[in-house]
């Protein structure tokens, strides 16, 4: 039981961290597109502020039960992925409860915050929110083609779909790398890496001028904040999901934060180049390149 | 003798064959049947024929010891007998289907006649 | 006991004697006459009895006592004594329901009915073949009397026809038969079979006219316009007999000359008989007509009779069963179908529909149909098992295959027509009235089909396992249909307990079935729970639930293959009637009939080959098929298939199980669809990897599951219906389970059968609610719900819970089975088909959001302002089946570790390794329990951060939302629900183009063209007919000699 | 009956905000009354700001994080895609545009305002979530401007919804307009702009206002 | 033409079938087994002196039997078939009047073409002829009146009554044959009396008696039948 309570604390202190980082690295990316766009940008801890700003408003309205539980839903898929992904290798403490389940469970877990963020929005009983979460359902599923062609690739290559097996057999140097050692994979996850953050070409789902941000349409104040809490913690934890899969894991704390930053950047740089797609564009652009390389990737394991 | 009546007979059932088959008024074709019953009635008896011989009547001409060798074969002959009845009773009651054929449509022409088909 | 001679001279003087009574007295002419047939019915049955009971011999009766050859002899023996038992049998029926139309008429009339009966009745028994051709026209001048019974012009023609027919035909029968004395000398059967005159050209030649004379009789395709004429034009009384009791002895009378003719035309016969069976089978697909439709059937029917009659030296000490059987079957159904067609007086097919304003009409016909088509518990079925199982022991694969296509293609016309009968519209169909003496022949042949049923089936050695307390339950139900539905659905309710009862402890020991029996058998009882809902008769329902869930029970018990096949027939049945029930479900109904039919057929291939290969019909035989083993196999997967509809077999599914109501529709899919996996689990059992074929053969499983899975998967996404949803989402899940059991290895199977399962559970849940929530807005269109949650929270609940687990979404116990099914693909190298398997596991989110968004959130639609609650006997079991979800997402190993060490036995590497609740493979590992518990304390702590954070939140109204500074307008034009997911439609929009529905169109397109191509030969001309006789007769001999 | 006919005819009807009847799937008639069913029915309430020193953090943040309302009312609307080019950069003093009004906490009314874009203002500025400010650019906001006299158009924003900032000019230049957002953070920061609690408390005089203007009162009274 | 081209080819081709009968044809020169058996043994068994009424009559009785109802059947169906309204059967028909001849000639011919009638179904077990052959002499007589005088009808009740009594009395003789002799038909149930006496062969010349009655007025219903359905209007 002792076990547990101290574990419980590394992974409340992991949380933090990995909000805040979350947080820092958003305004980080702000500012590099900002930079890119030849603008000065908002600040680094911009996103700190509207969090407070979110949390702070005075009122709110809900439109039902399941208006209200959809963030709870989201954030809780946010965590609950933080929790099943062991963060740093070698580290027991850092390796969070990934005692519970392996990729797939990780894999699956996705799909716990967007359904009930998708239901949340729904029960807002917006037709933009209901159009959004369409579109990114429809997105979702292509992208999550390849990735798991990568995974499934990566797992023949392991022989394992555990973590702590796949990062231990990518020790020992950077050519040990899934990068390096199965790049058609790793070129497939990483495509996939770019839907899954919803940057631009993929942000059709919250296309902010045409229906208006999307699923959360209805959501402001406090649900906002969740949900920006839950984008914060999110987007760290995917980045070290493809990090753990692809780039040898972390072995400190240091390692993973430039691991994710970089591997975040790649996103934000591919979004920030190029134009968006329509929807059934991109479905059929995971279908094509991606998907092809997922299936090379098994095929010349 | 009983192989010409075989042959007659043969020809007349193709004879009544050819009017069953080709002619077009119902009337001709329930002709064509008595000649094709006829014809059948023919062979039967041209199969019973033992040439050289009598009807099986044993009366005075046929003593009744001498039948076997001076008769001929009698059961064909009984065979056309009931034959020649079935064959009245068939034409009988085509005639009267022809009756009210004629009755319905006011022709006697068969090729008319196709309200039943496929 | 009464000499048989008196069947013969009591018609004939009583038809004589009635004469006398002339017009006045036509009641008792009547009275009579049906005294006359009852007295002959007695004699044949005394004698049958008598032969049946006790080593009687045969009687030969001599007339004018000399012996035979100097006179005529009758003989009386066995197969004489049933068939001039069934003939009048037939003719006492047919004549109370023609009585009407025979008084109207007057004695004459009776008397040639009378003379009708005894002609055939000697036809039967005379042992001189001139006396045959004799009583042969006897019966044909009656019969060409009792066609104008009914005058009119049709029958008039008709009758016209059948003389010139039968004129050629008897005339062809007499020359040779005076050919045949010429050679031999006599006119006694028995003295020509001694003479052999066979061996002589002419003898032969002989012998040949009268057996074609013979065939002619029994109109073989493409001389047999005249009978579809007759059988038309007649009145359908008439028609019952010619098909009954004429075609009955007409047989007998081939059955008998064949002793004369030898060995060598037992092929030719079954040539001539098998090409009847397929052609007028197949003809009969364009026909509207009922009664010409009713004639391609017998005629069709007795082709088959005559193929058996033909296959005879193939089927050994069968054959008589065989025969008997199929003979029986076609009488009962026929003249039932014929009686019936003269009760509804509906020329064309389509209206007969009018036959649903008499329930007992309906019954009767349906028995018809399925007895013809040889389904349990008829005659038929055993007849067509051992036929398919005697031609299959002696190697007669081709034969088998032609006569169950032919068989298919009766079954094709049949369904559509009995689903007219069932659906279309009745209302503008003028009304009828059901006189006593024309109901009573019919239903006491109703009853005697399944008396019979039973009966035949203590002849069949497999067939003596089968438990029919169930049938008898059914039958019971069926006597108080006239009770209101709760009555009913309590009984059958207490029933089911019951039989679960008692059938549960066999399965001791056995867990698959354990888990098969406690799907189909739990989910009996809950389908019937929720079957309260349920107000008013729901006339039929349960006779046909209970039908089904029979079915499913023996399908676990069967033993053998032959029970198998029963219970299978059996559940078909049931289901059938269940899914046709659907306002809609016209089509869908027959598609599914026909894939059923299809595969069944498949499936007695299989099962025949497996026979053949093993000696007997154990389960065990289904290992190891020797002959054409990659046939079989695949023959008998094919046929489980039909059910899981599987991809290229599914398209009856959505329809059908869209328009079925809510409790139907859970039945439909959760449960029925496990009985093809339960018989793919057989087969495969069976089959096993180590064979060469074994691969292909699952490698092809595996990519119909995979393809299955996506198509279904996609598909769903795109329906606006609710119901037609769920039905494509079980094709997707069912192609997982398949998919999962061709992976043929522990993981594989656990995941399938786990699958299983858990498919039950959630389906069950969405089947239920989402049913009972479109039958109380009465539209399955999810563009007319939205926003139900507030009125209907338990259900949304349900849902809820339901649709994470059926995505599989961690911590609900649908997440286990997407994880063996990772593991297993990657330790079985299925990649590809694993990938569509996964990739539509994913779209699953498509559809599953759709459906509840578009039902529970979004906008309430103003007519449902006022919406309830599911009633508590449809959330009962609901949440029954929440409650099983729960536990078993709790402590998956519950039901995870038995299925793993059950499936040791059949695979014993690979296994699955427990250490407390965490499951782990060579791969990869997972613990549902700790899940739980994490996810559920996480979850709990972050709600109750949210609870502090947001406590200031006020509630608003429907339409307090952002609408681009507008006010929404209503909630229909709000509500985005239609074309839902439009841009993947965009993109993945071609997986819905219905290329297999337009595949099976074409195949049908096709055979329906050739049929109305083909069926034009019947002109309708009489002349051509006869012209068709001679040139059938030349075209046999040319073959012949 | 005449004259009652004669009244409908004048009236606007929004036929959707009719009373109406329905009939359910039970064959139920179901009565309804749109007004009340489909929106709430209560007046917004005063937020008292909370304590001092929490306030004053929390406003510091809340004046770091505009979000406006990107709702082009008027001419003024092209000016501001120019403020969040490079040139001007209105990023970073924390001002970003949403495209909602849920999210938003600043409404900008670029210029004149017709009485129907009124009605629009009106419903999106009840919508956003307190504390909202609004930011009225253009002297047509002051007083009407050039449209002092037209039949269509406002003349005095602040008669109808309260104002936090003015930004004079026809039309202000983007670097007034940057003035202007400075200026509301200094009235934020010293927790000066209540405008939200303002309209609260003299509910009912604005929306007397709102009515007198607005002929074709078709929406509810209170939008959330 | 083309149809009745492929007809001829038909018939043609049929004919192969009857080349092949005929080719395999061979005369018989003496009497089969079964003939000489009834040319040796039917004086002594049965004691008709016409062989082939014997056979029709007792040794093939059986078929005859069912020769009388194919006749009676036909009548029957014809009976009811062209039945026709009794208004209908009072109408005139506008026929061209009978010739003197005719009329003249029937009285006188018609009792005689009876007699001879009658004498052909006595006499059929000794000289050719027989209960059809006489019945259908009696029938011609009474088409010979009926063409005499067309205006009459044929009194169907009575021709059916005789019909039917004859029939029913051929079963009961029929039956007879069972109790007191030795088989259904059996002709010994009275004795055989002398051979080539008139009342010789047991029960044949009261068999045929009753076929003579029955076969008559059968054919007197069934061409009554034929002539009266003319009158039946559409």
């Amino acid at each position: 039981m002792d076990n547990i309570a101290i574990k419980l604390l590394f992974t409340l202190l992991g949380l933090f961290i990995v909000l805040n980082w979350g947080l820092i690295q958003a305004g980080i990316m702000n500012k590099i597109v900002a930079r890119v766009g030849k603008r000065i940008g908002m600040p680094v801890y911009q996103p700190y502020f509207n969090l407070i700003k979110l949390y702070s408003k005075r009122t709110s309205i809900t439109h039902g039960v399941m208006f209200y539980l959809g963030p709870l839903f989201r954030l809780s898929g946010g965590v609950g992925m933080f929790l099943f992904m062991p963060l740093i290798f070698g580290s027991e403490y850092w390796s969070n409860f990934s005692f519970a389940g392996d990729v797939v469970l990780i894999l699956y877990f996705q799909f716990f915050g967007m359904l009930g963020m998708a239901l949340g929005a729904g029960e807002g009983g917006h037709p933009y929110s209901a159009i959004g979460v369409s579109r990114g359902l429809s997105q979702w599923t292509t992208i999550e083609l390849p990735l798991t062609l990568a995974i499934i690739s990566i797992a023949i290559q392991y022989h394992s779909l555990s973590f702590t097996d796949i990062v231990a057999a990518q020790q020992g140097g950077i050519t040990h790398w899934t990068m390096w050692t199965n790049p058609l994979a790793t070129a497939a996850g990483m495509l996939a890496f770019l839907g899954t953050m919803g940057h631009s070409p993929f942000d059709l789902v919250k296309a902010p001028n045409e229906i208006p941000i999307g699923p959360p349409t209805e959501y402001h104040s406090t649900f906002l904040g969740v949900l920006r809490t839950n984008a914060a913690i999110l987007h760290v934890v995917e980045s070290v999901l493809f990090m753990n899969l692809f780039f040898g894991g972390a072995t400190s704390w240091f390692e993973l934060i430039l691991k994710t930053f970089l591997i975040y950047f790649w996103s934000v740089f591919v979004g920030v180049v190029f134009p968006r797609f329509r929807i059934e564009q991109s479905v059929s652009w995971f279908l094509k390149v991606p998907l092809i390389l997922g299936i090379l990737a098994i095929i010349f394991i | 003798m009983e192989y010409i009546s075989l042959i007659t007979g043969f020809i007349m059932l193709m004879i009544g064959l050819w009017g069953i088959l080709s002619q077009k008024n119902i009337i001709k074709i329930i002709i064509g049947f008595t000649i094709f019953d006829t014809a059948i009635n023919i062979i039967i008896i041209s199969i019973g024929y033992i040439s050289g011989r009598t009807a099986p009547i044993l009366d005075k001409a046929v003593p009744v010891k001498d039948a076997v060798t001076k008769i001929v074969d009698p059961i064909p002959q009984a065979l056309v007998l009931t034959s020649i009845v079935i064959s009245l009773g068939v034409t009988a009651l085509m005639l009267a289907y022809a009756l009210k054929l004629h009755k319905y449509k006011n022709t006697l022409e068969i090729n008319k006649f196709k309200d039943l088909k496929w | 006991m009464v000499a048989p001679i008196y069947i013969i001279t009591i018609p004939l003087g009583i038809a004589f004697l009635i004469g006398v009574l002339g017009k006045s007295n036509k009641n008792i002419g009547g009275m009579f006459m049906l005294i006359a047939l009852a007295c002959m019915s007695f004699v044949s049955a005394q004698w049958f009895i008598s032969f049946m009971t006790s080593t009687q011999s045969p009687v030969y009766i001599y007339t004018a006592g000399f012996k035979p050859p100097f006179s005529i002899n009758l003989l009386m023996g066995l197969n004489e004594a049933f068939f001039t038992l069934i003939i009048n049998i037939a003719t006492l029926l047919g004549a109370i329901y023609l009585y009407n139309n025979l008084k109207k008429q007057g004695t004459n009339a009776m008397s040639v009915f009378l003379g009708f009966a005894m002609a055939l009745n000697v036809m039967v028994m005379t042992r001189d073949i001139f006396n045959l051709y004799v009583f042969l026209e006897i019966a044909s001048v009656a019969t060409a009397g009792l066609i104008i019974l009914e005058q009119g012009l049709k029958s008039t023609s008709a009758g016209f026809k059948y003389m010139i027919a039968t004129g050629i035909i008897s005339s062809i029968l007499l020359i040779g038969i005076i050919f045949a004395y010429n050679y031999s000398g006599t006119l006694n059967i028995d003295g020509l079979i001694e003479a052999n005159i066979g061996i002589l050209k002419g003898g032969a030649i002989a012998i040949f006219l009268i057996l074609i004379a013979i065939v002619l009789e029994l109109k073989p395709f493409p001389a047999n316009g005249w009978a579809l004429d007759v059988y038309q034009g007649a009145d359908s009384g008439i028609g019952a007999m010619i098909s009954a009791a004429s075609a009955s002895a007409s047989l007998y009378v081939l059955y008998k000359l064949f002793a004369i003719a030898g060995e060598s035309w037992y092929p030719v016969i079954a040539v001539l008989g098998i090409i009847t069976f397929i052609a007028s089978n197949l003809f009969g697909l364009k026909q509207t007509n009922s009664k010409r439709l009713l004639g391609y059937s017998s005629i069709g029917q007795i082709g088959l009779l005559i193929t058996v009659l033909g296959l005879s030296p193939y089927l050994g000490d069968k054959f008589e069963f065989i025969a008997v059987t199929l003979l029986i079957s076609h009488y009962l159904a026929k003249a039932i179908l014929f009686w019936i067609s003269g009760i509804v007086k509906a020329e064309n097919i389509k209206n007969w529909s009018n036959l649903r304003k008499k329930p007992l009409l309906v019954a009767l016909f349906g028995t018809a149909v399925f007895l013809l088509l040889g389904f349990p518990p008829f005659p038929s079925f055993f007849g067509k098992w051992e036929l398919v199982m005697q031609l299959a022991n002696s190697g007669q694969f081709a034969w088998m295959t032609a006569i169950l296509v032919g068989s298919f293609f009766e079954g094709i016309y049949l369904f559509r027509w009995f689903g007219y009968t069932l659906k279309l519209d009745n209302k503008e169909l003028p009304e009828y009235k059901m006189k006593l003496n024309k109901i009573i022949p019919p239903a006491i042949f109703g009853v005697a089909a399944y008396i019979l049923g039973y009966y035949s089936g203590t002849f069949v050695d497999a067939a003596k396992g089968l438990d029919y307390i169930p049938l008898l339950f059914i039958a019971f139900i069926a006597l108080i249909n006239f009770l209101p539905a709760w009555v009913k659905n309590s009984i059958s309710l207490t029933g089911v307990i019951l039989y679960i009862a008692v059938i549960f402890p066999e399965f001791d020991g056995d867990l698959l079935r354990q888990i098969f029996a406690a799907i189909f058998l739990g989910g009996a009882v809950l389908a019937l729970f929720a079957g309260f809902y349920s107000k008013g008769k729901r006339s039929g329902f349960h006779v046909v639930t209970l039908a089904m869930f029979a079915g499913l029970a023996m399908l676990l018990k069967a033993d053998n293959l032959l029970e198998i096949f029963y219970a299978w027939e059996l559940m078909t049945i049931g289901s059938y009637f269940l899914l046709i029930r659907g306002k809609k479900s016209m089509p869908h109904g027959y598609s599914y009939m026909m894939f059923s039919l299809g595969g069944s057929y498949a499936l007695i291939f299989g099962f025949a080959l497996a026979f053949v290969s093993f000696g007997n019909l154990d389960l065990q035989s289904l290992s190891g098929i020797t002959i054409y083993p990659t046939l079989a196999y695949s023959l008998m997967l094919l046929g489980f298939m039909t059910k899981t509809a599987s991809f290229g077999l599914h398209i009856w599914l959505p329809g059908a199980h869209g328009e079925a109501v809510v409790d139907i529709h859970f039945m439909a899919s959760a449960i029925l669809l496990k009985a093809g996996v339960f018989g793919i689990i057989l087969v495969l059992l069976g089959m096993g990897t180590e064979a060469s074929y074994a691969k292909y053969i699952l490698y092809t499983l595996g990519w119909i599951g995979a393809i299955s899975a996506l198509i279904g998967n996609i598909a769903a996404s795109f329906q606006e219906s609710a119901k037609r949803l769920l039905a494509w989402s079980s094709i997707g899940q069912l192609g997982y389970i398949v998919f999962g059991l061709a992976l043929m290895s522990h993981l594989g199977w656990m995941a399938g059968i786990f699958y299983t399962a858990t498919h039950f559970l959630y389906k069950g849940v969405l089947f239920l609610t989402i049913g009972g929530i479109a039958l109380k807005l009465g539209t399955p269109y999810m563009y007319r719900m939205g926003g139900l949650i507030k009125k209907m929270p338990f259900s949304f609940i349900a849902v809820l819970i339901a649709i994470i687990t059926l995505s599989g979404i961690p911590p609900l116990v649908g997440f286990a089975g997407k994880w063996l099914f990772y593991n297993a693909i990657i330790s079985q190298g299925l990649y590809f088909q694993g990938i569509v398997v996964l990739f539509s596991g994913i779209v699953a989110f498509l559809y599953l959001f759709r459906l509840i968004y578009s039902v529970f959130l979004g906008q309430l639609k103003d007519e449902h302002r006022n919406v309830k609650e599911l009633p508590l006997c449809l959330l009962i079991p609901i949440y029954i089946l929440i409650i099983a979800i729960m536990i078993i997402s709790a402590r998956p190993d519950f039901i995870l570790k038995p299925i793993g060490n059950y499936l040791l036995a059949y695979f014993p590497s690979g296994a699955l390794n427990w250490n407390g609740t965490m499951a782990s493979t060579g791969l990869g590992y997972w613990d549902g329990y700790w899940v739980m518990i994490i996810v559920g304390v996480m979850f709990t702590l972050l709600f109750g951060w949210l609870l502090i954070l947001n406590s200031k939140s006020k509630k608003v109204k429907q339409f307090n939302m952002v609408y681009a500074g507008e006010k929404p307008f209503r909630p229909e034009t709000t509500h985005m629900s239609y074309n839902m997911f439009s841009g993947y439609n965009k993109a993945l929009g071609f997986f819905m183009m219905p290329g297999v529905t337009g595949f099976w169109n074409w195949m049908s397109d096709i055979l329906h063209d050739t049929a109305n191509y083909f069926r034009r030969i019947y002109s309708g001309n009489g002349q051509s007919y006869a012209i068709h006789i001679i040139a059938y007769i030349i075209i046999i001999y040319l073959i012949v000699f | 009956m005449a004259i009652e006919e004669q009244n409908k005819k004048n009236k606007f009807i929004d036929p959707d905000l009719e009373k109406r009847e329905i009939l359910s799937p039970d064959g139920e008639i179901i009565k309804i009354d749109p007004m009340k069913d489909y929106f709430c029915d209560a007046k917004p309430k005063v937020h008292e700001p909370a304590n001092k020193v929490i306030e004053k953090f929390l406003n510091w943040s809340r004046a770091n994080s505009l979000w406006v309302l990107a709702f082009g009312t008027g001419c003024g609307s092209i000016e501001i895609p120019s403020l969040m080019t490079s040139r001007f950069d209105a990023n970073r003093f924390g001002v970003q545009m949403r495209p909602t009004p849920r999210q938003s906490s600043v409404f900008i009314i670029s210029g004149y305002l017709a009485v129907k874009t009124l009605k629009r203002v009106i419903r999106s500025y009840e919508q956003m979530q307190e504390p909202r400010y609004v930011v009225a650019l253009g002297s047509c906001t002051v007083n009407g401007g050039m449209y002092y006299d037209s039949y269509n158009t406002i003349n005095r924003l602040d008669y109808y919804i309260p104002v936090d900032v003015y930004v004079a000019g026809c039309m202000p230049r983007p670097e007034a307009m940057l003035a202007g957002f400075n200026k509301l953070k200094e009235r934020i920061k010293a927790g000066r702009a209540e405008g939200a609690n303002e309209y609260a408390e003299k509910f009912d005089w604005y929306k007397a206002n709102q009515k007198k203007i607005i002929k074709d009162w078709n929406m509810p009274d209170y939008n959330w | 033409m083309v149809r009745k081209f492929l007809i001829f080819i038909l018939i043609a081709s049929f004919s192969v079938i009857f080349i092949n009968l005929y080719q395999n044809f061979k005369g018989q020169d003496k009497l089969n087994d079964l003939s000489t058996y009834y040319a040796e043994n039917e004086p002594q068994e049965l004691g008709a002196q016409n062989l082939v009424t014997s056979i029709v009559v007792t040794y093939r009785g059986f078929d005859t039997l069912g020769e009388v109802t194919i006749l009676f059947l036909a009548a029957s169906i014809i009976g009811f078939f062209l039945k026709i309204k009794e208004s209908d059967k009072q109408k005139k028909r506008d026929l061209r009047k009978t010739s003197e001849i005719l009329e003249t000639a029937s009285k006188i011919l018609v009792p005689l073409i009876f007699l001879l009638g009658v004498y052909v179904f006595a006499n059929g077990h000794l000289t050719p002829g027989g209960g059809f052959q006489g019945g259908a002499i009696m029938a011609s007589g009474m088409v010979l009146l009926l063409l005499a005088n067309p205006e009459k009808n044929v009194k169907h009740s009575l021709f059916s009554g005789i019909e039917s009594i004859s029939g029913f009395t051929y079963v009961i003789l029929g039956l007879l044959g069972i109790y007191f002799a030795y088989g259904f038909l059996d002709n010994r149930v009275l004795p055989l009396g002398q051979f080539g006496n008139i009342f010789s062969a047991g029960l044949i010349p009261l068999i045929y008696t009753f076929i003579g009655l029955k076969v008559g007025s059968e054919l007197t219903n069934i061409v009554g039948n034929l002539k009266e359905t003319q009158k039946e209007t559409e």
